[in-house]
């Protein structure tokens, strides 16, 4: 991570006064393995980790595929999808250090249900800065939060100085990740709160590694030898937490990281320093980027709409040892369809890419005739994404 | 065995006379090498404080060749200039023999193994072609084979930065990182970037670090308390560092 | 089961022409145990059997109780509750007899969620009916249900006689849960289709069983021999098959079915001859009701809102074999809120009133100061009722 | 051992005179009991079929007595009235006497074991009491242990219904439901609802009851064929009855 040239704060320093001190120690060590803290492993416990590895035998069935395909389902965690194997142990480091209360912005709502859960299981209180127009459009999202015990603000808000300013320019301005996340920062420096990280940075990628753990092991137990692994990249935490064990422990012989062809940073993205986030209030990385004022399409998977590649998967894409594909959501949705028909879980959108990936994977090991071990990270399902399922069924099979 | 003082300081700072002051005495109590800071365009991994005194030196330093003649004349010790490989590209053999003929011993381009990885030994072997030697900066997120290879090029000592920026004391377990490093390097290894807490030298030597690197320390203390003030910091970590010996 | 009065027709005939024809056995079987086709265990398979029994930990820690509470979880399961459970079997029953097509009703749509899924998993098509007011107020459970491949319809529809025949007395009727149902029953008719059916019929309580089953199989591998079994009751479904078990087994010292005290059945129902279904489309059965024109309030927990309890359940709760409880919904929504924090699982409305006995039980084991095992059925979670976690809120907390 | 025909008829169906033939010729052919129905005003545990049957001869049959009069000139095995302990709670003793005094030898009714369940031990005693017989009526939805005690105090023989009505072919496993009460029951065995259908006659025969009671089938076939047609049936029953004798 660096500074902006002619920065007019250090990015670092701002790093150091918002994140829980562990959290950035985690960002910045060397070692290969860091021991869960019994209190986290006591919450992964309560939220029902380890998460079941499931076999996807009628999807195989379907696809008559000599390949088996297994799915690590991290939809089975309360808040439904893999984000709150990185707000348990944040949320638990902050309250280890004393703090009280932790602040987060969210868009969709999927890390702002994590945070407020997480923050809930250590008896801190929590603020999520909101991002205005899903505040909205989607009130399910701000219920469950409240319901956790969240305070959850339709940013832009009155509380912050940064959110005044845009109010009084605009008073109905929809928002934005930036100005939440603008926001969040402000508000748990102002307090002596401390401010959770969703994605991208290296110590979410690390808690997230509890997938590829959990699923090594778990395979073991079934005596197979995975063959190809895969899972989608919004920024990457997902993906990074899932292979990258099987990537150090040598399992494993094809990676496939799966974004949507129409966020193209796979494809059209350059390895350059960008800002991991869209408020430039981060230290810059060096990642695979469409730029930070990259203004996404409107997908149905909001969770890929991200600018950039987590800085390590960047790097492992570059030297080719994950390989990437894109896909466009129409291809998406019928891959989902598929899932949905033969295995009865709703995968979140996000997750249907890796999905499609699958199915062509096995498809090929038809066409190849080979008995390949296909797994992939089913990150979330997607029953609070049925409005978006809702969105592209009208415009595909309009 | 002793343990190394590298000393830090950016080229004039906080202005000519003080500058050499600082130089001239932090030899006399116990600098082993001398590290100055030429003034970059964008000092990718500097913090604020050392960021701050290149913006200090730069609004009134237009020439650096003559100062560290002067520097040179000072001292008889090893001096290796810091700055970003990245403003030289287009000169660099023209700086580099500049430096061969003021008499400075080596040049640390922090940018070099980051931003240039791809062509990192064609530029060492130019470098060294030149007559200067080169120290090479390594930390945490590089690859444990690239420190190994890097060790072994790296003239008079391997450079390490524990940390992401110089004098931002992110929260690291130097023991740990030093332990493991240290096992990679033969050749001396020093240690810096945000060392300017005791115990975290403490542990740096403990673990291993043949020397350490000092540099936003002496200038914060430069900055509030003056060079007296810097100067008793520079006996004072010579005082802990011999404790090691 | 009889038939009413001066019937026009034959409600068992009905049955016999409606269910199919495996199902019907069953529900008039008096064997003991009835093994699962394997074809049915493959598909209880993927949809996550069996599901996890889970220690509520952070709960007792809150209740500072010297209880150890379990719960069997069967919103792990894909569409969220225990209605998979008996759908799976309908539609494979249906299949075997070579029915193409099965059809139902639903209200809020769980029960619909649950068909159209095991309709697809046996490659059947599946009609849902949906009563109309749901229909346009929870447009999510008409997406998840077409996702699967079902087809569903606003109730009173122009499919059916009975629809046409209200549609013309008032267009824009809202549809009830016994039009839909009398919709469905002639759907299925007319086309030799099969009519599947949710709950309170003794098979559906046998199907239901496997949640039992499962729960003390798991609770022997961990040694544990309980005390109270807990669970809520709508029909009756999800309490009998996960208690019937252990009551015939002789497991457990106290059996608790909660209900809402807003529809008081247990307090103030009379046991006497009644129509399961609000459309007297079914053989009256002898049970706890309060009479099939009864009209339920509208609470949070739409499940509960049903008029009767199952006959072999009112049965067991005459003999005093099974205790009873009732409470208000704003104690249901306080004790949803504990258990979200604690565990951080969104019950469905519906489990969250067995979480209310929970606590109460855990409480009085703390009084008692005896170490009592508690374990409950959290028959579904609540993601997909968080409209209903919202209306509550501010009916609650205003 | 010889297995049983228990035949049934509701009283005066299709008319009298058909009514009594087909009495005299079942006899004739066969049925070892006669189990006369005496329409109810709602015949909770009858199928359409028989439900028909009632509704067709009350619109005629104002007098029971006279007809079971003649009956039990007519024959001379034992006669069962099957009806409904509903309509007679008013005028019970009334009712029994006036059986009594026909020569009826007993009763069956469907709804004491379900609808009159706490008090039925006290219905029994007072139906003997009268110098009644009675049949008690049970099926599969009954506890084991009712069934037990009911097989004990049932006189002539246990009915037991193995589909929750009469007449409408619900699909139960006929064989091990009388195989399960079979094991439970020392009393004579009699198994009927439903039975119209060969193959379950035989389950029930093979699996071990004593006889079985045969209605819808005989009215259907009246409705259908006529009388001719329905004592061809009674025979034909007869003969799978003796092939398990």
């Amino acid at each position: 991570p660096r500074d902006p040239p002619d920065a007019e704060f250090s990015r670092i320093e701002l790093l150091k006064k918002i994140l829980p001190r562990e959290v950035l120690r985690q960002q910045f060590t060397i070692e290969r393995f860091i021991k869960i803290p019994e209190e986290v492993r006591d919450r992964y416990a309560i939220i029902g980790r380890p998460t079941p590895l499931m076999r996807a035998k009628r999807l195989e069935e379907y696809l008559d595929t000599p390949a088996k395909i297994y799915f690590k389902f991290e939809g089975a965690t309360p808040t439904g999808s893999h984000k709150i194997n990185t707000a348990i142990p944040q949320a638990y480091f902050a309250a280890e250090e004393g703090i009280s209360h932790v602040v987060t912005e969210t868009g969709a709502g999927q890390w702002g249900t994590a945070v407020a859960l997480a923050a809930s299981m250590y008896d801190l209180s929590s603020t999520i800065f909101m991002v205005r127009v899903s505040y909205e459009q989607k009130p399910m999202r701000k219920t469950i939060m409240e319901l956790y015990g969240g305070k959850v603000y339709a940013s832009p808000t009155d509380l912050t100085e940064f959110g005044r300013k845009i109010l009084k320019e605009n008073p109905n301005h929809p928002g934005s990740l930036g100005i939440a996340m603008s926001e969040a920062i402000e508000f748990a420096l102002n307090h002596n709160f401390r401010y959770l990280v969703g994605s991208v940075l290296d110590v979410v990628l690390l808690h997230q590694s509890v997938i590829g753990m959990e699923a090594i092991a778990q395979l073991d137990e079934l005596g197979e030898e995975p063959d190809i692994l895969i899972g989608c990249v919004g920024g990457g935490s997902n993906f990074g937490g899932f292979t990258y064990p099987f990537i150090g422990a040598k399992k494993g012989k094809k990676y496939i990281a799966v974004g949507a062809a129409e966020i193209p940073k796979f494809s059209t993205g350059k390895y350059e320093y960008d800002y991991p986030d869209t408020a430039g209030l981060l230290p810059l990385v060096k990642m695979i980027t469409l730029g930070k004022d990259y203004v996404p399409p409107p997908i149905y998977a909001g969770g890929l709409r991200y600018h950039g590649v987590a800085p390590t998967l960047s790097l492992l894409i570059k030297e080719k040892i994950v390989e990437w594909r894109e896909y466009k959501e129409e291809e998406i949705y019928e891959a989902a369809k598929i899932f949905m028909k033969t295995q009865g879980i709703v995968p979140a959108p996000e997750s249907a890419h890796a999905i499609k990936a699958v199915i062509d994977e096995a498809l090929k090991a038809k066409t190849e005739k080979e008995r390949r071990v296909i797994v992939f990270n089913l990150s979330g399902h997607g029953l609070l994404d049925l409005g978006n399922y809702e969105s592209i069924r009208r415009r595909v099979e309009k | 065995m002793k343990r190394m003082l590298v000393t830090y300081m950016t080229l004039g700072y906080p202005n000519l006379e003080s500058f050499y002051q600082f130089i001239e005495k932090s030899v006399e109590l116990g600098t082993d090498i001398l590290e100055i800071g030429l003034p970059p365009k964008y000092a990718k991994y500097d913090g604020p404080v050392i960021r701050k005194s290149y913006k200090a030196v730069t609004s009134w330093l237009k020439d650096y060749i003559t100062p560290l003649k002067e520097v040179r004349k000072k001292v008889n010790i090893p001096i290796i200039i810091l700055t970003y490989l990245e403003d030289y590209l287009s000169n660099l053999d023209n700086f580099l023999t500049t430096l061969h003929e003021i008499g400075i011993d080596g040049v640390l381009f922090p940018d070099l193994l980051i931003d240039f990885i791809d062509e990192y030994e064609e530029y060492v072997s130019k470098i060294k072609g030149k007559g200067v030697k080169t120290v090479l900066f390594t930390g945490p997120s590089l690859p444990d084979n690239l420190i190994i290879k890097a060790s072994r090029i790296s003239d008079i000592f391997l450079y390490y930065g524990v940390r992401p920026t110089t004098g931002i004391i992110i929260p690291v377990s130097v023991d740990s990182l030093i332990t493991r490093v240290r096992n990679l390097v033969q050749n001396k290894l020093v240690v810096g970037f945000g060392l300017n807490d005791f115990n975290d030298l403490r542990k740096a030597l403990s673990a291993g670090a043949d020397g350490v690197a000092i540099g936003t320390a002496f200038i914060e203390e430069i900055e509030k308390n003056g060079i007296q003030s810097a100067l008793q910091l520079v006996k004072t970590i010579r005082g802990i560092l011999d404790e090691y010996s």
